[in-house]
């Protein structure tokens, strides 16, 4: 009873919105100091990759992209769960908030490839398992956006929403494994990375611009999150009492 | 018994009302009345179970609907103001695939008894859409001549029917009552029901 | 219990038959739009073999999709659908009769032209046979993940466009799948790994799709 | 430690500097543009309910 | 005179933005249709690339019908059709209006995406120029025929896909001709003369079909 | 003048009714009864002309409706039992699109003057989905708050609308005769139209 309690506590817009404006500056500053970091090691010490040239740099960009948008699509998707089964108040702004985000990372990951494709491969676009399959992870992020703007009433686009998010994520697994399904263009896992001797560096590179990556779209999320909570709550005394003391810091 | 305990119906930015309670025993009928849009059709909703109360909570024989969906279901018949026939169909095949969906047995005698009964004898094999707007919303209402569930929850019966249809249906109502059912009805035209406990409920 | 399904799917089968349109016109479209890509494409048989199983199962996924709208949406406008609601069944198994029933209408006899329309692309004997299962095999899965489509949209207008935005994307296995089969078939290699992940995938679907689209329903009717 | 040899080396990235940079560029925009959407929204939505708050209060005391 | 078709056109775009998903669900069923055929035709780049004119046609016929039921079954629902019917203006203007206000929902956002995904199939930047150009002068055609078989079945149950069999028959020469002209210029043979018929059509369509769409109408209210 | 000369009304298997003739002259108001299915709708579409009557003809000063179409539309207003209203519009926005496709121009503030009339103060900018019943068929009734072309034609326009609104409207359609306009109005609830001359007349 009382874990219950301080669940719905956490999960009730009052305690939270204080809470995510302290952490959006923290997230920020992060995601600077990872990004300096892993562009600092990605584009000025990595060196060359003997097979592709310098064109391989766009893989700072592409994986970190590639695997957001996926790992965003797999937290909205346990926010639309924790949404369907405990009614909590959060959980759809914050698949909301997400989706954004998401459907740029995708968009990025799109982009990036394609432009990486033209050089390593002679075409924009092929047809490949893996491409095609982040091409429906976008379309996913636009169908949720889509549904939820079509509904008005935003308890009902929630839950709406939420069914759509958890029959989608199946797609997710499809897009991980793909390259291994069918044999296709696409590079497989980062195990031919792990063979040349420039691994360690690449790799070091990767990750923090992934995790800036991270810390960006948590940011954004967070920030987008408190505005939803205003346009929602505007009825509750905490939103009024907000809107004052915003009104006298200005 | 049917309980409605502190209900609040908020719709968009609107609060429509707030601290609503009643209780509705056997043998009597809750006669729902507001201006348009006060929140009639919302309430209405929310006893049948498909709207679900911002602030309340309504019981069942003691027992919240929310949890006891389907034995509440069970004793429940709901007319919205849509009829729920389908224009391809017979009023006839209308009537019974309604009871069978409803998880009733209906034999085809009393179906077309029923249909008598709203004054539809001889178009029982006519589709439904080239029925008058009355005539559709007579084989709509022919359910309740053969429904026993105890509750009934009734959005505007009386719409497009004419005079001599809406004294029949006034009977049907009282004779629900008599028989031990409840009923909540909404309507804005003037009628009289003859047996029964009419208790009345202003919204808005 | 299984009641319940078995009288919805007589319903809808009913309707479908008093409205005639209904059963004949998916067919029609897939027959039409099969038979478009040859007038777009040109008419060299090498290329059109090598084309058929896509566009037939294009065609099948574009023709299932388009009886998808309706699949709630007749219910939701005359109210019957509040009253199904209002059942004393659980809706999923409601919406495992029309499921069921909007197969028999629009996946069955697609999978029955299938192989007459193939013979138009020249396919071979054998290539039919898979064709035809896949088809078969294939179709309950799209009418299965239409229905969650069809009530998540249900109500809003301009549904129809919205409801393939959604629905195509998950469609995208099955085609996968199935177009794959008859092109393992064509080139020798066997297809009947992808019949059985069509099949697998195909009861998930039945399994799961209803209680989504019950769930999808109810917030509709709020 | 830096790979480098002239800043020039660095912009022409070995002949694929169209990509490179287009990669880079496309997502430092994109990644400048959002923050700066999501803030503007904040400023609208804040203005706006504020003006509804008003709005409101002002009705009350009439 | 023309203050009514003006008037209509402005009238069916709010409605459309307020609906909002109108205007990038047919563009995006475009992509997405578009999107599926490599998907179950397979990657290489040299079949694709026959493949292009065919499927994009394919698909821009597909999207313009999608949203024809509802060109004008909504009026018609809420009775707003018998009120068009009572106004002094004649219906056919009315019905031109709503025409062109289709044309701009669903035919324009085509041809301007069609470029890029023409570039997913590896076509050629002339190829890309003339897609485009066919894509546009084609589709006021479809828009001006898909009126004609929406009011055919207006208010018929599975009207949807009784349309689609209506129209595609009659849909065929503007897609003989649209992919023609971008194989035209594909081989090196030039598509102009595609391009001035596909154009003599769309004029003959916006002339004459909202004149039968309207008394195709007036049955329909009967 | 309207003069309705020896119509017939055939639907399906069953005349509904033949041999049927008024004239109506301005002032008057033509009430029609009948029971439900008795054709009361028939015969208004055959006077609006879009249901061509088996036998007889419809006259608008003297001259065939059927041969002066646009004329003859052009001084007539119809309010059928559907709404004529766009659920995503405001009531405002189906107002001033209504009476533009009407061919009437219509000023913003006589528009949100007719919605405040009809009692939907505060709702003018609310899509009309979110409408009660009662609250939809008032934004299509505000039309004939600034309609002044000379014959009315409505069928059961007290549907769904709530005591006070009843009134308000049957004060709208006195006004209307007191101008020198005609109407004829079904309907089967009493309701006393305080001015004018009303005929009734009875089919079925
Ligand atoms: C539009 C085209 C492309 C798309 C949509 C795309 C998509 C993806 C996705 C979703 C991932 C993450 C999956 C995972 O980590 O297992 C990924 C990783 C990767 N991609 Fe791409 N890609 C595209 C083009 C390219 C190109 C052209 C190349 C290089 C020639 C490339 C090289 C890689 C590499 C090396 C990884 C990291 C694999 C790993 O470490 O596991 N991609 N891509
Ligand atoms: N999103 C929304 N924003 C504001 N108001 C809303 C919204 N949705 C519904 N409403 C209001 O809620 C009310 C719904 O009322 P309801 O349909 O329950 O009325 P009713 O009492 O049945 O009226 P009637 O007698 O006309 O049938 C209306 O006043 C409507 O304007
Ligand atoms: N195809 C048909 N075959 C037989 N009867 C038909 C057919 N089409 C219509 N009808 C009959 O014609 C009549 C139509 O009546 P109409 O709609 O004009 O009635 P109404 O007087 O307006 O009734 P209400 O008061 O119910 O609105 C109905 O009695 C209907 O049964
Ligand atoms: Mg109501
Ligand atoms: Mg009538």
């Amino acid at each position: 009873m009382n874990d219950r309690f301080n669940l719905y506590r956490f999960a009730s817009p009052a305690t939270f919105y204080p809470l995510a404006g302290k952490m959006i500056p923290w997230f920020v500053a992060l995601a600077v100091l990872f990004g300096i970091a892993g562009l600092y090691i990605g584009m000025l010490v990595a060196p060359t990759d003997f097979q592709q040239g310098e064109g391989y740099r766009i893989i700072f960009i592409h994986v970190p992209t590639s695997w957001l948008s996926m790992f965003i699509y797999l937290v909205m998707a346990f926010w639309a769960a924790i949404g369907l089964a405990f009614n909590t108040r959060l959980s759809g702004m914050m698949a909301r908030a997400l989706a954004p985000t998401g459907a740029l990372m995708a968009f990025l990951s799109l982009w990036t490839g394609a432009l990486w494709g033209k050089p390593m491969w002679g075409t924009w676009w092929v047809w490949d398992a893996r491409l095609t399959s982040e091409l429906i992870l976008l379309f996913l992020y636009i169908g949720y956006l889509a549904l939820v703007a079509a509904i008005d009433d935003v308890r009902r686009a929630d839950k709406a929403g939420g069914i759509l998010l958890l029959v989608g994520v199946v797609n997710v697994p499809i897009i991980y494994f793909s390259v291994k399904w069918w044999n296709t263009l696409h590079q497989g896992s980062s195990v031919n990375l792990a063979k040349s001797s420039m691994a360690e560096v690449m790799l070091w590179g990767m990750l923090l611009m992934a995790l800036s990556f991270w810390m960006y779209s948590i940011a954004v999320a967070l920030a987008r999150v408190r505005t939803l909570m205003l346009e929602r709550e505007r009825n509750t005394d905490w939103v009024r009492a907000e809107l004052m003391r915003s009104g006298e810091m200005q | 018994m049917l309980e409605a305990d502190n209900l609040e119906c908020v719709r968009g930015e609107r609060r429509l009302f707030a601290g609503l309670s009643f209780t509705l025993e056997a043998g009597e009928l809750l006669y729902l009345q507001g201006r348009n849009g006060a929140g009639k059709t919302s309430l209405l909703r929310m006893l049948i179970g498909l709207l679900p109360p911002e602030v309340g909570e309504i019981r069942w024989q003691g027992e919240a609907i929310a949890r006891h969906r389907d034995d509440y279901h069970a004793a429940l018949c709901y007319l919205g103001h849509l009829n729920a026939i389908k224009e391809e169909l017979t009023p006839l095949e209308n009537l019974l695939a309604g009871a069978r969906l409803a998880g009733e047995t209906l034999s085809e005698d009393d179906a077309i008894d029923a249909l008598e009964q709203v004054g539809l004898a001889g178009r029982e094999d006519l589709a439904c859409k080239y029925l008058s707007q009355g005539q559709k919303r007579r084989v709509a209402l022919a359910r309740l001549v053969i429904d026993r569930r105890p509750l009934w929850i009734l959005d505007e019966p009386f719409v497009a029917l004419d005079v001599g249809a809406v004294d029949w249906l006034a009977g049907v109502i009282s004779a629900h009552l008599q028989r031990g059912g409840m009923a909540v009805m909404t309507t804005h035209q003037p009628v009289a029901i003859p047996a029964g406990t009419v208790r009345e409920l202003r919204i808005g | 219990m299984l009641d319940i399904v078995f009288t919805v799917i007589g319903r809808d089968l009913k309707l479908a038959m008093r409205r005639q349109a209904d059963i004949v016109s998916a067919l029609f479209f897939f027959i039409i739009v099969v038979s478009l890509f040859p007038l777009g494409i040109g008419p060299e048989l090498d290329l059109l073999r090598q084309l058929a199983p896509g566009v037939l199962w294009v065609a099948a996924l574009l023709a299932t999709m388009l009886s998808l709208p309706r699949l709630f949406a007749d219910d939701l406008r005359d109210g019957t659908l509040e009253q199904l609601a209002l059942s004393p069944h659980p809706l999923g198994l409601v919406v495992t009769g029309k499921v069921i029933a909007h197969w028999l209408v629009s996946g069955l006899p697609l999978a029955l032209i299938a192989p007459v329309l193939g013979i138009q692309f020249d396919l071979s004997g054998d290539a039919l046979f898979v064709l035809t299962a896949a088809i078969l095999l294939g179709t309950p899965a799209l009418s299965g993940i239409g229905a969650i489509g069809a009530a998540l949209t249900l109500g809003l207008r301009g549904g129809g466009v919205l409801l393939s935005l959604l629905v195509l994307p998950l469609y995208i296995p099955v085609l996968i799948f199935g177009a794959g089969a008859v092109d393992a078939t064509v080139s020798g290699l066997g297809g009947e790994g992808h019949l059985s992940l069509l099949a697998a995938m195909t009861i998930a679907a039945i399994g799961f799709a209803p209680w989504a689209s019950a769930a999808a329903l109810k917030i509709a009717l709020e | 430690m830096i790979y480098w040899n002239s800043f020039a080396d660095f912009i022409a990235m070995g002949g694929y500097g169209f990509y490179v940079w287009g990669s880079f560029g496309v997502t430092a925009l994109v990644m400048a543009i959002e923050p700066i959407a999501v803030g503007r929204s904040r400023k609208t939505t804040i203005a706006r309910l504020k003006r509804q708050l008003r709005a409101e209060s002002r009705s009350k005391e009439a």
